[in-house]
């Protein structure tokens, strides 16, 4: 079977040892007219050097204003199988755990209704399939749902939220990233579904700081599992550790605090000084564990650079006991959620994420509008410019 | 410059001093700019300016105010 | 009739149930694993409390993947783990085992099909990245292929544990950075370097004037009469090409084919372990597109790696081994050039300066 | 003959030159000192690379001083040091000796006198301070008599070595700070919390409007036309009480008997011995005036004062410890609260969030 | 001889160990109605509870534009003494070294033309002296002069230039801070008496990274000694400290970069990677010294917080060889400091501090206004966000 379009460039990135999208894309394009041309256009973008879509254009999916990007060729006469060229993403399943017979139902309909590309995945975290038309939509849509597999976000909405592996195969895990992340997606489905947001807004979930699923730098609202009380020792696994690496230099000396010391041949941590980062226990963890009264931090606006520069998250909540609300369906976090996103409804401006609407206000004002309290964790240091607003006269007294 | 070039110089910033007094604070750093772009014809450079400054200071003429920074003013 | 059909449209469904697809030892053990160990870079082995071992193959993905290679690890996965598998968060495939002697057989398998395992421990994770000329209109330049010629490159690292700890890479293809550019310890960005083209006659009908200003991050952007239609005008002055007016207005294209390409970024982190997380920062301002191997930035991105490995301590992340030794040090020893394209000059740049007589001859 | 007068009158002169007043043995050894010693919180000694030995006695001084104070100190240095010293960076007097045997004779001698000597090693420096009553039109509390308040206090720590490290302490009677205040480990800040008062008659008669407006960190000020002249208006709801547009138009006093007071700072450092320099960061945001005493101020400074001689390891800047223990336990041990004043809120209010989910509980 | 004001709240003061400013002002008052008037207005402000001075007022010397600060009571007919009050500012000698003989002067002149007090010295500098009216100007303008102390600055102008100790006294010393000080401080005459900038410009010098003048916080340019090479080990004397306290504790830990360790029992300092910081040398100053070639950094921009906030001194010149220029005498800084008045002449405005002028510029065209190339050790890392601003086709390019 001969190739439609003659790709020498793409050619190249078939060598090499490293798995190749370009085979990918020819192993779909055997079954899919529809990849072949796209192979053809992407050669002529390796050609000429720029991308060859149109700007946007509309898709979507009956009564969702998410959940697909519409894609439209600048060439559809000579590539007609991209004249439309959608993707559409599919809510992922918490942690991305799937088995085989589902994954090859969602190959099926990826071959049927679209090009027989997928990204696995996106990098918000949902599913994606490339190369469906607007005729494709519904059913492709609908086959989805029967399996269970709903639309994920886009445009200005929740957007899908993501988690970490978790309690599912991580020792780490201080919380059930995958069950918060089931829960409140299925919460806020209408927000995902039908955008009514001044911009995106992004959450994800990790169980401990070492923050798997890079929350703290691109989601709106980060949930990193931390403990209140202390690390648990066990003080003959730390002997074992000594006996095979420098405990002190790897380990102690790193420790952002300097909190833990050797008395003896035992460990000491000095825990009210810890900031729970994770590194002794990630470096032995079979000796330290976190502790008993564990829950998650919240980190708040996190965004890439436009319009005012990349941001990262910021502490918002130091601690939160999310197990105890996790029997009441996680109310307060959904409470504290909406309200959020009603201060955002209200004083936001469009396309103005939330963590670009708290540097314009202020984080003190935001905090009054969501009802928190400024607590001494969410800044790195007190103020040392003295241009202090006091509000009456008492204020600010001791 | 001139003698001629310096008088006419000198007369214009206390001039200017005594009819902006009390609407505007001329810095010396103002004067110098207004004066150059004035007296360019007359090739006056900046250090000419600042020459005539102090003389007419030395003179008593203006003296220096200040106010969150410094300016010229009309002796009391 | 109508209304029934309406009835039998399925919609706000949310995703599937998660605990359908968790081996049955997963389940069992939900929260209640032990400690892990690291086998090789294609193995690990998590241990329960009691006792339970869970082993995870891990194998490479270009992410954007066919139907076939779907197929593939189904097979892969009935065949040796119950069908259960997992992707993980930066697109690598995970095979969930139950039976220790499935390991080395599901790898031999997977090399076979010529597939890598590999990606666990201290080596190069797989690139996060995005759409590029594959499927994105705001490109400046392709994503798969950028990638797909640094894991080449790269490749040995990704199979073997050479490095003295985890290297993240990340690709964007525009500066709305969908990969995780802002913060990896290597960073490969798409840049324009050309302020947008207007096209008046589509603007006044396609875009909304107000917000096209506003979405300018150096306020470039002014309201302009064109005939007796609104139309904007840039300021290329104070323009940073940033692509922002693009996205908002179509009749705003900035792709150019001769000055398009990639800029290079170092240092960025997201886990809190030890350091708190840091954005990746300016190495290389510009190095031309050359697809389809993009040989200067792969070899960038290599003498960074290099230089890195030779430098860092064991367990020293990027940013850790830079601050350690100092930024001078670090454009000293990979060659790359420190102008002014570096200095800050955004929002926070005065807190970039630095404030102290601490400086390194 | 007014031009006689002329010619005599003397300017341009600059300072003196300062050879005249180096005693013999500093200009004989003036680049070649070895190394010092500190012999007790009063004296130290520097020894020459010829072994040549410099005794130096210090002596605190409240700064402002009478004609008799100075010379009763060159008295002294005509007694026992050739009449050569010195007045520190801080206020303090140097007696430069080059016999050791008057050591002892001159402490005695400055003690019957009544003055203190101290302030060398890890003590209580002397505060640099301002102005306040004494002699400024914006001050918002007294300098000297919260200097003498606190310096009473903390007399011991002045004369006796019993600190981790130095500490220094500063006062300033306005936010123009001429006092070291933003950066001092320990900082005392004369501070209102009222919006000026405007006074439009004298305003529009004394006033530049625009250098006014300019004045204003928080844009609060705006043109007003009273009758048909230009005043100005301030926007309470934004102003932060800061006195800058009183200083640059004396028809903004903003000086208010009972709402001016006294803010308490720490953590400031200027040397980049070890960490670089840093601000002075706010921790209580406000004390009223308490002349003559200043009880709760000079309280307030001694529970820092103590808890960091309490908690700091040996060299430990009051930053450092703080650092090291972190804030949350700093506001723990002394007490005092967090509030909202104490997120900042101006220019660069974000570069000082926290970054991260480190946080101690 | 009995007081001519009851002073009860200011008498508390005479009380307690630390020697009392209210005793020195009773002394001068003794021989001064004007003091005596000054403890009246100030005790008057310790019962209302605000100050009596009225705003500002003009004072000056014939000539010159700085070096008098105008004082006027608020309630001139109760104290007469200090209707007018004003001070005068003199510029103190390089290091604050003085004698008897003429501190003697000194003090017969403040007894003879004003209040009989002092400032020694000002938070800049300078010598002040309290409680002249303007017709005491000349006369103590002119006696100061003849004595050799010149005015020091106040108002728009360059003020008074300061130093530590530097190499009088300090073994510490990179350069000759006395020497330089004073130098430049005798170049600029002009621009210290005749206000003619946008605001005040301030110079301190210090001998090394310690800063015991504070340059770094308070002044304009700060100029703080260094070294280029490296630091000179004596490992006898390494010895001798390590018997003495925990080197490895106290110094080799604390070093910012970690760049000194142990190899057997000699000290081994990786010196390309050290920041010329001073702690080991402050910590064992028997034992090490700075290197050869010795020199300054230059840090610009430092400011009290009004108008946008506080500033600290920021990295413009990591190293100048400033004992090459001496022989020019100091040829080489003259020029870049006249560049940068320059260029703040040009630019800046009214009230604008050269540190905010080049905040809101940005250093890059700072840089490029006075002739400086950007380098690494200007910025503590370089920038995150990617909007750069390309100036041609050729830019940035590899
Ligand atoms: C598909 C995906 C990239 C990928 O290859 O995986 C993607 C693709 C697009 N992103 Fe994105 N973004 C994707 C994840 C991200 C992420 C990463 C994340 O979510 O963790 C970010 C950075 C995090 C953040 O949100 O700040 C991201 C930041 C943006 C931005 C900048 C938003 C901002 O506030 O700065 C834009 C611009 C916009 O929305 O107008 C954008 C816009 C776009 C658009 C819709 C282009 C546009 O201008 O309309 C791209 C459509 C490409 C296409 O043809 O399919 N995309 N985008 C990712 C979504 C897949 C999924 O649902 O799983
Ligand atoms: C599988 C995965 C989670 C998932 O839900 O999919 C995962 C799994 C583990 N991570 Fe991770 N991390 C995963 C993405 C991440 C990310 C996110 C990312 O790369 O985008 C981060 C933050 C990256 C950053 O900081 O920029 C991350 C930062 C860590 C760290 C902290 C490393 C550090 O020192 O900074 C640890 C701790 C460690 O390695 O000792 C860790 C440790 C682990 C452990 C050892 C946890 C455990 O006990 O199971 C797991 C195996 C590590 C390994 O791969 O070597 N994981 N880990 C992700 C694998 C991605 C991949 O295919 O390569
Ligand atoms: C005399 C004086 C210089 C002068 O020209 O007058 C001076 C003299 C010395 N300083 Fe200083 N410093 C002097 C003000 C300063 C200042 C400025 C200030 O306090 O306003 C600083 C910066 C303060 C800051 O960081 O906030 C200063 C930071 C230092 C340091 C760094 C301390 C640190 O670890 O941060 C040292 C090194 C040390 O102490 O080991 C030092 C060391 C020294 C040495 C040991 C240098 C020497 O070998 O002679 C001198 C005696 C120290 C002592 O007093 O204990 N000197 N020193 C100043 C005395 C002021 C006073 O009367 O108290
Ligand atoms: C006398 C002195 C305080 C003292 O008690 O020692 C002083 C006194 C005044 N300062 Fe100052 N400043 C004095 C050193 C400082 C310093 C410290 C320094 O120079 O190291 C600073 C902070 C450093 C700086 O310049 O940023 C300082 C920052 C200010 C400011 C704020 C400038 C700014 O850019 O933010 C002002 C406001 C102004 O100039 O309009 C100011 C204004 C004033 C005025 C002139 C009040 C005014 O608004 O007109 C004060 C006159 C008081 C009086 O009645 O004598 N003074 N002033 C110091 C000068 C003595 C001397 O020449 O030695
Ligand atoms: S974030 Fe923590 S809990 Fe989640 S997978 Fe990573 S290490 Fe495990
Ligand atoms: S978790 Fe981090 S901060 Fe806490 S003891 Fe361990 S290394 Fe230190
Ligand atoms: S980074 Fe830019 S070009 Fe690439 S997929 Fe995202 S929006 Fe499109
Ligand atoms: S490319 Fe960016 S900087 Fe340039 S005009 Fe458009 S939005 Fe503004
Ligand atoms: S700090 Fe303020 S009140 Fe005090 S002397 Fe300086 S300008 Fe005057
Ligand atoms: S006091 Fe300060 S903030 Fe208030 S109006 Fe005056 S200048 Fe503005
Ligand atoms: S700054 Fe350095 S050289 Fe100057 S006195 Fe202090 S320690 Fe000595
Ligand atoms: S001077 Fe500072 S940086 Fe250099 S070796 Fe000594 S302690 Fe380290």
């Amino acid at each position: 079977m001969g190739k439609k379009h003659e790709t020498p460039l793409l050619d190249e990135l078939k060598k090499g040892k490293w798995i190749s999208f370009v085979k990918e894309m020819e192993r779909a394009a055997e079954k899919s007219e529809r990849t072949e041309d796209l192979l053809g256009q992407v050669e002529e973008s390796y050609r000429d050097k720029i991308t060859h879509w149109k700007h946007g254009g509309m898709a979507g999916v009956k009564g969702y204003g998410a959940g697909m990007v519409g894609r439209f060729s600048e060439f559809p006469e000579k590539y007609p199988g991209v004249k439309e060229c959608h993707s559409i993403r599919l809510n992922q399943t918490s942690g991305f755990f799937y088995n085989s017979d589902v994954l090859r139902k969602l190959a099926d309909i990826a071959d049927q209704h679209a090009g027989g590309l997928f990204n696995f995945h996106g990098s918000t975290g949902d599913i994606q399939i490339l190369g469906l038309t607007q005729a494709d939509a519904e059913d492709l849509f609908q086959k989805s749902a029967e399996l269970g597999f709903d639309l994920g976000g886009s445009g200005s909405d929740l957007r899908t939220p993501s988690c970490c592996v978790g309690p599912a195969r991580c020792e780490f895990a201080n919380y059930d990233t995958l069950q918060i992340c089931y829960d409140l997606t299925h919460a806020f489905q209408d927000e995902l579904h039908r955008p009514s947001f001044n911009y995106k807004f992004k959450m994800k979930f990790s169980g401990c700081a070492n923050d798997c699923v890079a929350a703290a730098s691109r989601s709106d609202l980060a949930f990193i599992g931390t403990w209140q009380d202390n690390i648990k020792i066990n003080q003959n696994e730390v002997k074992n550790y000594v006996k095979k690496f420098n405990v002190q230099k790897y380990v102690l000396d790193k420790c952002p605090t300097k909190c833990m010391w050797f008395e003896g041949e035992n460990l000491v941590i000095d825990d009210s000084n810890c900031v729970k980062c994770m590194h002794c226990i990630n470096e032995m963890p079979r000796a330290l564990k976190s502790g008993d009264q564990k829950g998650l931090s919240i980190l708040i606006g996190a965004k890439a650079p436009l319009v005012t520069g990349p941001r990262m998250g910021m502490m918002l909540i130091p601690f939160y006991d999310v197990h105890e609300d996790s029997k009441n369906d996680y109310e307060w976090l959904k409470g504290l959620i909406s309200n959020m996103w009603e201060f955002w409804d209200e004083y936001g401006v469009s396309r103005e994420r939330i963590g670009e609407l708290i540097a314009r206000v202020g984080l003190v004002t935001f905090l009054e509008g969501i009802g928190l309290e400024p607590t001494i964790d969410m800044v790195k240091e007190p103020r040392s410019n003295p241009f202090i607003k006091f509000e009456d006269e008492e204020a600010g007294a001791e | 410059m001139t003698d001629e070039t310096k008088k006419k110089l000198e007369d214009k910033i206390i001039g200017l001093v005594k009819e902006y007094a009390g609407k505007k604070r001329f810095k010396p750093i103002d004067i110098v700019k207004e004066m150059e772009k004035e007296f360019a014809a007359e090739g006056v450079s900046k250090e000419d300016i600042k020459g005539a400054l102090k003389e007419i200071m030395d003179d008593g003429k203006l003296v220096y105010g200040y106010a969150g920074g410094s300016f010229l003013a009309l002796p009391e | 009739m109508p209304e029934e059909v309406k009835k039998k449209r399925i919609t706000d469904v949310g995703p599937h149930d998660y605990h359908d697809y968790l081996s049955p030892m997963i389940k069992k053990n939900y929260g209640k694993w032990a400690y892990h160990e690291i086998l090789d870079p294609g193995t690990m082995v998590h241990i329960a409390e009691n006792g339970d071992k869970l082993y995870t193959v891990r194998m490479g993905s270009p992410r954007l993947v066919s139907s076939s290679f779907v197929r593939d690890i189904c097979d892969m996965a009935d065949k040796y783990c119950g069908g259960y598998l997992r992707f993980t968060t930066r697109n690598n495939v995970e095979f969930l085992l139950e039976d220790e002697k499935n390991v080395e057989p599901l790898k031999k398998d997977l090399d076979k099909l010529g597939y890598n395992v590999g990606g666990i421990g201290n080596i190069v994770a797989n690139i996060v990245h995005t759409q590029g000329w594959v499927h994105c209109h705001t490109s400046a330049s392709d994503a798969s292929g950028v990638v797909k010629s640094v894991m080449d490159e790269l490749y040995e690292y990704f199979v073997e544990e050479k490095l003295p700890s985890k290297v993240r890479i990340a690709f964007a293809c525009c500066l709305n950075m969908c990969g995780s550019v802002a913060s990896s310890d290597i960073a490969i960005l798409g840049t324009h370097r050309k302020p947008p083209k207007i096209n008046h006659e589509r603007l006044v009908n396609l875009c909304e004037v107000p917000s096209t200003i506003a979405a300018c991050p150096t306020n470039s952007i002014r309201p302009e009469m064109v005939g007796d239609k609104k139309s904007v005008r840039v300021n290329e002055e104070t323009c940073v090409f940033c692509g922002s007016c693009y996205t908002v207005c179509p009749a705003m294209p900035i792709a150019d084919a001769e000055n398009d390409g990639l800029s290079i970024w170092v240092g960025g982190k997201v886990s809190n372990a030890r350091t708190k997380p840091t954005f990746s920062k300016l190495v290389v301002p510009f190095i031309p597109n050359e697809p389809p191997r993009w040989g200067k930035a792969v070899q960038a991105v290599k003498t960074i790696l290099e230089a890195y490995k030779k430098g860092a301590e064991p367990g020293e992340r990027v940013i850790e081994w830079i601050e350690r030794i100092g930024w001078s040090r670090f454009f000293k020893i990979t060659g790359f050039e420190f102008t002014k394209y570096h200095v800050d000059d955004f929002r926070l740049a005065e807190a970039t300066m630095n404030y102290s007589s601490h400086a390194r001859f």
